[in-house]
């Protein structure tokens, strides 16, 4: 027997990055927004080798959840290949050994930013989406204190009144991605910012969402079967963007959200921003066995 | 070296001999814990890692207790059968803090041997005089009033 | 129920309980103390306004009457007291509702005009929107409604509509008060509180001010209580007055007679220094 | 017969608080009123005469004595009533008709005096033709009806405030000098207002300048003597 | 994909060790236990033991009536407080003293809903009252039997609750646990 | 041959990571001990920035990041996250400070007297050309006192306090585990001065010198002088699990206080500590301080305003998070805007009114 066999290997990081303490508190958090969904729950918000802004947030949940059988999506602006999809995945892999996938269906998690895939998902996998900026309150007031006052009394009375007064000046809301949705009849929420396409999704779906912002450290989730309600009048419906009738001039495929390419020639080419979908049409178009799933929306209509 | 410490002097208490093992020279500890280590019989490893030790300081305006950061330290802690030791020191050498434990452990059991007596006197010592060095050349950039 | 009138320092004559009346009062508080620290903000104030009815109270600043109509409005909790609106479905003491009962019923049954519009403003919203967020709170979620009843408001407060879509902030203080009070009535609340609505405006803006405040409490038999230091304004509108004094009611009784035949000696000083 | 009012040993002083003072107006006054009965008080200027009106309407609160108002859901003291019960009885039994009108800015000569008719709940349409036809009848310019009172002359001022205080029928009504500064018309109209409502069985008590004017209806009268005392009060 | 082998990250892959493993999946079943109430998932080990070491730490306040556990916590760092101070709270719900300690339990505000505590208790599935459950989680509405409760808990539970105050609770029969969160509106039948 | 998108964003990183990592070379122990032992005071401000007190690792986090000081602190940071907290010491005190320097601008002699230690104030700023002429820089060795100056030092402002100088209110003792913690807690304003002070202590030193400056030069309420600076090394004391509190070790730290003549008749002072030794940043931070109670709300040295700002990985984040692709969200704007200018002619009659 000597000290150098007395004493343990050097672990300079935890499995999955997190120690774990840090990972209790988020599993403590992440309960509390489930039994409470839309309403943000106030977290440490560890610094992760991400720089605050780039997904620190969700990465701190995903991390959380990881483990070696795993089977990891990773999405920025609905494309896996987008550059910080890209590294996000490779580092989950990488310090959890969990799988990596671009298919949302083969995926047990999929973290993303700024879209939902447009794949209907499934009863037990789990959507981390990354916020920016959480509080849907902060354009009607800026001070952190007042606004959660604001989500206690339940008093969106001036979240209501930029939308009337969007229509009495412009016509229309204006109100692009990050939507002001009201979750479960008491909280609203900023659902990260999807577009307003990928609203609907979060209402009475089958997976789990959690959505987390790491720089502002506060997380929130949408359990199964919960009523996600944007925020509009009456009379005045929520519409989501006019891509309906649009066509991807990459894949074929049409009635999803698209990017809107400019062209040489003054004009607009069109690709659909959920990549992978592109590429199953396009396998499947090759006469492949890539089976396209259930998607949300069916010729550009909400099924 | 041992022998050139007075053995008579009074065994250090327990915060005292600490503080002396946690700053000895980690060459001369392992030395002295590999020795021990064979006294000890059958020795469980609670714990051996790294971690975090949250510093705060005292603010000298208001009283107000606030963090200043964390420091690295390695921890070890060993249970023997006559008693338990423990080591931590700042840094990440996780031999040096097991040496530590091993140390306490053997003092827990069998009490400041003379081996480690000698060697918590002379490590004492050399700290003392490490700190006077260092305490002479800042004197040194004193600067004084009272010239004119 | 026997009130204990207080007359000068010598006599005392007791008023019988009502006889004729048979309307329970809309409004009725007894009790209330509030300190803020050492100052005494209320001491044992009771008051009571019947439906239809408008119930002024006068004094001097620092006398209590604007914390007493803020207590109504439920923005404060007196140290004790008892306050109850007979409104169905609303028992027992408002003071022990908490905060989310609270904002609905003052957003849905009682009204408030403040002196200042930024206090009861959202100066950098429109006028048609400051009357459409009390709506929205109630839950209006009709765009045309809130349009529709947002200019219903407006037009009863005799406010321009051609100007509904303008900001407060825009607006001369008069306007600013009209868009408050549009703001107040849009519910048909049961209690209109002012709280020296006209004070600060000029002397014709605050005579148009108080007409419009007249022909609506004739209109549509809201019950009132308004504060004002002002004999004049509370003169014009009150039904009776209750006269305040370092956190205490002095005095109260019948507008008229209050001001023709003031007993107590705080009152007389009042209403010579008016006349 | 029951008596509309009976008036027992009622008292009224003014206590100054300023001067230390105490004002005797009026001591022991007893009387009863029947229903149809026209009642004068008479006596010398400031002797008390308006006082005891204004008391009696409670806008002064007497000192002693009683006031037993006959309503038809029982007797109730005047003198110690509710101020909600004095209110009540004010919109819509005892009227009190002076020659001072309190108008209101930028509220027209008819509204204003449909207005008691409309508190009493009569519909605006009604109102408003009943009003018409008091001022008519009062003299009032059909041009004026729609005008804002607050720019006329006393005079009709004073019409209007005569056609609003008299468009209701009373129980009982007070009349404090209505006849001062009327003209020839007007004060005839007035007094065949009174008659009618005399004839109705209307109680009056009045303080009249020219107790001529009137003399046709008075049943009675009170002599008012002097009786000031003024005493220091200890405060 | 392509390796990035350049990248200083250690190139190995990691594993997780024994505790990593159990807590991780203890989590799991928790969080899906409490995304859809009165489901049964299924915990790595039986006992409460597994959801202390999961979620609680010396950031925690614990209150437990239960000694052997209250050790097991002690050793995790969490300070052992009483009922009223608790963060997480295990209960033993089969008798009326379970129940006086859960009428002092936190149930958070409308300000800070995350002060309502996380309250464990042991109960039987599958006999005992008939609970009909409607809220998040659950697409119309369920029915779970849970048995060896002492009669008033939902009493207490619906008294206490004002959403989003309230607290929530994981039910425990061996490696068993449903989750009802405060969300979950509960019928008794 | 299945079909496989070519646009390769994960490969695209890669390259470009390499193409960063190539300007670097190999990065081994030899590298990253000599930034150790040749950057010290660059190792000390990392460390205290990212607010984990470990010289080689701050030595291979500067090594792995070419010197970004923004990167190296993220790193850290980071790696923080991987480590399990042990323990939380006994608070520093300053009278068991072993100090190195220690001086006070607001007195010529002060009790303890003046220490100048470690610095680079009075020396002559010269470049050591020869050294690149191949005639190494070679520092004349210190010739040390005869006798030791006192480990420890009395404290200014305890003077200045028993003299009615300087207010002295009244301290409620906290126990180390109930210190507010912001790494644990969100920062809210009015921020607890555990947390001003926190935040200070890990904030951006150039930052903090930005913000102290401007207040410094008149943008604040009062001008600074410096009361008491100290560099020091603190014992890091923790418990045994016996109960015996003892030393585990020392680290380095900077501490400044400034003062300005108050309201009241009294000297105000201003504080603020870091770990590593680090000047600038403790008397811009204690500048900070000393000016936050009357700051006008908005302006820089407004407590919310400079410790929202002075947030070295927050502030840095958000600032390259701006690189990220955005198209999704401004697609969606861009088609809220296209419906609004079609929806802008016949107004009334898509939206009732």
């Amino acid at each position: 027997m000597s000290i150098a066999n007395l004493t343990k290997a050097w672990q300079p990081m935890s499995y999955g990055f997190l120690d774990a303490s840090a990972k209790r508190e988020l599993r403590r958090k992440m309960l509390k927004a489930i039994a409470v969904p839309g309403c943000q729950m106030p977290y440490a918000s560890r610094e992760v080798p991400m720089a605050r802004g780039w997904g620190t947030g969700g990465l701190q949940v995903t991390l959380t959840l990881l483990k070696p059988s795993s089977v990891v999506k990773v999405i920025d602006q609905g494309a896996d290949d987008s550059v910080n999809a890209a590294s996000i995945r490779s580092f989950l892999s990488k310090v959890s050994g969990a799988a990596e996938t671009w298919d949302t269906l083969a995926a047990s998690l999929i973290q993303s930013r700024h879209r939902i895939p447009e794949e209907r998902l499934h009863a037990g996998q789990i959507l981390v989406l990354q916020v920016p900026n959480p509080e849907p309150l902060r354009p009607v007031e800026p001070n952190m204190s007042i606004a959660r006052q604001m989500h206690a009394d339940a008093d969106y009375g001036r979240l209501w009144l930029i939308l009337y007064e969007r229509i009495v000046r412009s016509g229309r809301i204006m109100e692009g991605a990050a939507y002001p949705s009201l979750v479960n009849g008491r909280h609203v929420m900023t659902p990260s910012p999807i577009p307003r396409w990928d609203v609907p999704k979060l209402h009475m779906a089958q997976h789990l969402t959690f959505l987390s912002a790491g720089r502002e450290k506060r997380l929130y989730a949408v359990p199964p079967f919960t009523k996600v309600e944007p925020l509009v009048f009456s009379d005045v419906p929520f519409k989501v963007e006019d891509h309906g009738a649009l066509t991807c001039h990459r894949s074929g495929v049409s009635g999803f959200y698209m990017n809107e390419i400019p062209q040489d020639n003054g004009g607009s080419a069109f690709e659909v921003s959920d990549s992978h979908l592109g590429i199953k049409a396009i396998r499947q178009a090759e006469g492949e066995a890539d089976r396209i799933g259930a998607t949300w929306y069916q010729n550009g209509q909400l099924a | 070296m041992f022998d050139q410490a007075k053995t008579d002097d009074p065994p250090l208490d327990h915060g005292r001999l600490l503080d002396v093992l946690a700053r000895a020279d980690a060459a001369r500890l392992m030395a002295l814990a590999e020795t021990l280590l064979s006294l000890l019989g059958a020795v469980e490893v609670v714990q051996s890692r790294t971690g975090l030790v949250m510093l705060p300081m005292r603010d000298t305006v208001q009283g107000t207790d606030f963090h200043l950061g964390e420091v690295l330290v390695a921890e070890a802690h060993l249970r023997a059968t006559g008693g338990e030791g423990y080591g931590m020191i700042v840094g990440r050498d996780l031999e040096r803090a097991m040496a530590m434990a091993v140390v306490d452990a053997a003092i827990a059991c069998l009490g400041q041997t003379p081996a480690i007596s000698a060697f918590l006197q002379s490590e004492a010592a050399a700290q003392a005089a490490a700190d006077t060095e260092c305490l002479r050349a800042i004197e040194a950039t004193r600067v004084d009033m009272e010239t004119f | 129920m026997v009130s204990e009138r207080t007359i000068g320092m010598t006599q005392t004559l007791s008023l019988l309980p009502p006889q004729l009346m048979t309307t329970p009062p809309l409004l009725t508080m007894t009790g209330v103390s509030r300190r803020y620290g050492d100052v005494v903000a209320l001491q044992d104030v009771s008051a009571l306004a019947y439906p239809g009815e408008v119930l002024g109270i006068v004094g001097e600043s620092g006398s209590g009457k604007s914390t007493l109509l803020r207590m109504m409005n439920l923005e404060d909790t007196p140290d004790t007291g008892d306050y109850r609106l007979a409104l169905p479905d609303l028992a027992g003491n408002l003071f022990g509702l908490d905060r989310f009962a609270r904002r609905m019923l003052c957003a849905t049954r009682i009204g408030i005009v403040y002196q200042n519009p930024h206090q009861g403003l959202l100066m950098q919203h429109t006028s048609s929107g400051n009357v459409a967020e009390r709506l929205l709170i109630a839950g209006e979620r009709s765009f045309a409604a809130l349009r529709a009843r947002g200019r219903t408001a407006l037009e009863a407060s005799e406010f321009p509509l051609d100007r509904m879509d303008a900001r407060p902030i825009e607006l001369s203080g008069g306007m600013q008060q009209r868009v408050q009070l549009a703001k107040a009535i849009a519910l048909e609340p049961a209690l209109l509180l002012l709280d020296e609505p006209t004070t600060g405006l000029d002397v014709s803006v605050q005579a148009l001010v108080l007409d419009t405040l007249k022909r609506l409490q004739r209109d549509r038999a809201i019950t009132m209580v308004i504060v004002s230091h002002d004999l004049g304004v509370i003169r014009t509108m009150a039904d009776r007055v209750m006269v305040m004094r370092r956190g205490r009611v002095v005095e109260q009784g019948l507008s008229d007679q209050i001001f023709q035949d003031p007993q107590h000696e705080y009152t007389q000083q009042l209403v010579h220094a008016k006349l | 017969m029951t008596p509309v009012l009976q008036v027992q040993n009622l008292c009224k002083h003014f206590e100054m608080h300023h001067l230390g003072q105490r004002l005797m107006a009026f001591d022991g006054i007893s009387f009863d009123l029947q229903a149809g009965e026209f009642l004068l008080l008479r006596g010398p200027n400031g002797v008390g005469k308006s006082t005891l009106l204004r008391t009696l309407y409670r806008s002064y609160l007497p000192r002693a004595g009683h006031i037993w108002y006959h309503t038809t859901e029982g007797r109730i003291d005047l003198a110690r009533a509710a101020d909600v019960d004095v209110a009540l009885l004010r919109r819509r039994e005892i009227g009190f008709v002076t020659q001072f009108l309190i108008a209101r800015p930028r509220v027209a000569a008819e509204d204003i005096v449909a207005e008691p008719l409309r508190r009493a709940g009569v519909a605006a349409a009604d109102a408003l033709k009943e009003a018409r036809r008091w001022l008519d009848e009062f003299g009032v310019k059909r041009d004026l009806w729609r005008a804002y009172p607050t720019t006329f002359s006393g005079g009709e001022q004073q019409k209007i405030n005569l056609a609003r205080a008299l468009i209701l029928p009373q129980r009982l009504l007070l009349l404090d000098e209505p006849t001062a500064s009327l003209d020839v018309g007007a004060r005839a109209a007035l007094v065949r207002r009174l008659g009618d409502l005399k004839a109705q069985g209307v109680a009056m008590i009045g303080v009249f300048h020219h107790p001529g004017d009137v003399a046709d209806l008075i049943d009675r009268d009170i002599e008012l003597t002097t009786s000031e005392v003024s005493e220091d009060v200890a405060v | 994909m392509t390796a990035l082998s350049q990248s200083p990250v250690p190139a190995s892959v990691p594993v997780p060790d024994a505790f990593e493993a159990r807590t991780n999946a203890t989590f799991e079943a928790l969080m899906w236990a409490l995304s859809r109430p009165g489901t049964v998932q299924t915990l790595p080990a039986s006992g409460m033991a597994g959801l202390a070491e999961a979620l609680v730490d010396r950031e925690c306040k614990v209150f437990c009536d239960d000694p052997d556990l209250s050790h097991f916590v002690a050793f995790t760092g969490a300070a052992l407080v009483p009922a009223a101070a608790a963060d997480h709270a295990f209960l033993g719900l089969d008798r009326a003293e379970g129940l006086k300690n859960l009428e002092q339990i936190p149930v958070g505000s409308a300000l800070y809903p995350d002060d309502g505590a996380t309250v464990v208790a042991f109960a039987r599935f599958g006999e005992g009252q008939k609970l009909r459950l409607t809220g998040p989680g659950i697409e119309t509405s369920s029915e779970i039997t849970l048995g060896g409760l002492v009669p008033g808990l939902w009493a207490l539970r619906a008294a206490r609750s004002r959403y989003p105050a309230g607290f929530d609770m994981f039910f425990i029969c061996g490696t068993s646990v449903i989750g009802l969160p405060r969300s979950t509106l509960i019928e008794v039948l | 041959m299945a079909y496989v998108a070519t646009r390769g964003g994960a490969r695209a990183i890669d390259q470009a990571e390499r193409l960063y990592r190539a300007e670097l070379g190999q990065i081994d122990a030899t590298r990253v001990d000599a930034v150790r032992r040749a950057l010290p005071m660059l190792i000390d401000r990392v460390m205290g920035e990212a607010s984990l007190y470990e010289p080689d690792l701050a030595a291979l986090a500067l090594a792995q990041a070419g010197g970004d000081l923004y990167e190296a602190v993220l790193l850290l940071r980071a790696w923080r996250t991987t480590q399990p907290r042990l323990a939380i010491a006994e608070p520093v005190r300053q009278e068991q400070l072993f100090t190195h320097r220690r001086i006070s601008a607001a007195f010529k002699d002060i009790p303890g007297g003046q220490i100048l230690g470690p610095t680079l104030d009075y020396a002559h700023r010269l470049l050591a050309t020869d050294v690149l002429q191949g005639r190494p820089y070679c520092p004349a060795p210190v010739t040390p006192a005869a006798i030791a100056a006192p480990a420890h030092q009395p404290s200014l402002a305890a003077w200045q306090k028993a003299q009615g100088l300087v207010a002295d209110p009244a301290r409620t003792e906290v126990a180390p585990d109930a210190i507010p913690d912001l790494t644990r807690e969100p920062l809210l304003f009015p921020a607890k001065r555990a947390h001003t002070l926190q935040s200070l202590a890990r904030a951006d030193t150039g930052g903090m010198l930005t913000l102290g400056y401007a207040a410094m030069r008149g943008y604040g309420n009062a001008h600074p002088t410096v009361n008491e600076l100290r560099l020091a090394e603190a014992e890091v004391r923790v418990t045994h699990p016996r109960g015996t509190v003892f030393s585990a070790g020392r680290v380095k730290v900077s501490q400044a206080e400034v003062t300005s003549k108050g309201k009241s008749g009294q000297l105000s002072l201003g504080f603020c500590a870091t770990l590593g030794w680090n000047e600038v940043k403790v008397i811009s931070g204690a500048t900070l301080d000393l000016n936050a109670a009357a700051a006008p709300k908005g302006s820089p040295v407004e407590e919310e305003f400079f410790l929202y700002h002075t947030e070295p990985v927050e502030a840095s984040g958000f600032c390259i998070h701006f690189k990220l692709p955005h198209y999704v969200t401004f697609q969606s704007s861009l088609d809220a805007l296209r419906g609004a200018k079609t929806a802008a002619a016949p107004q009334s009659e898509q939206v009732p009114t």
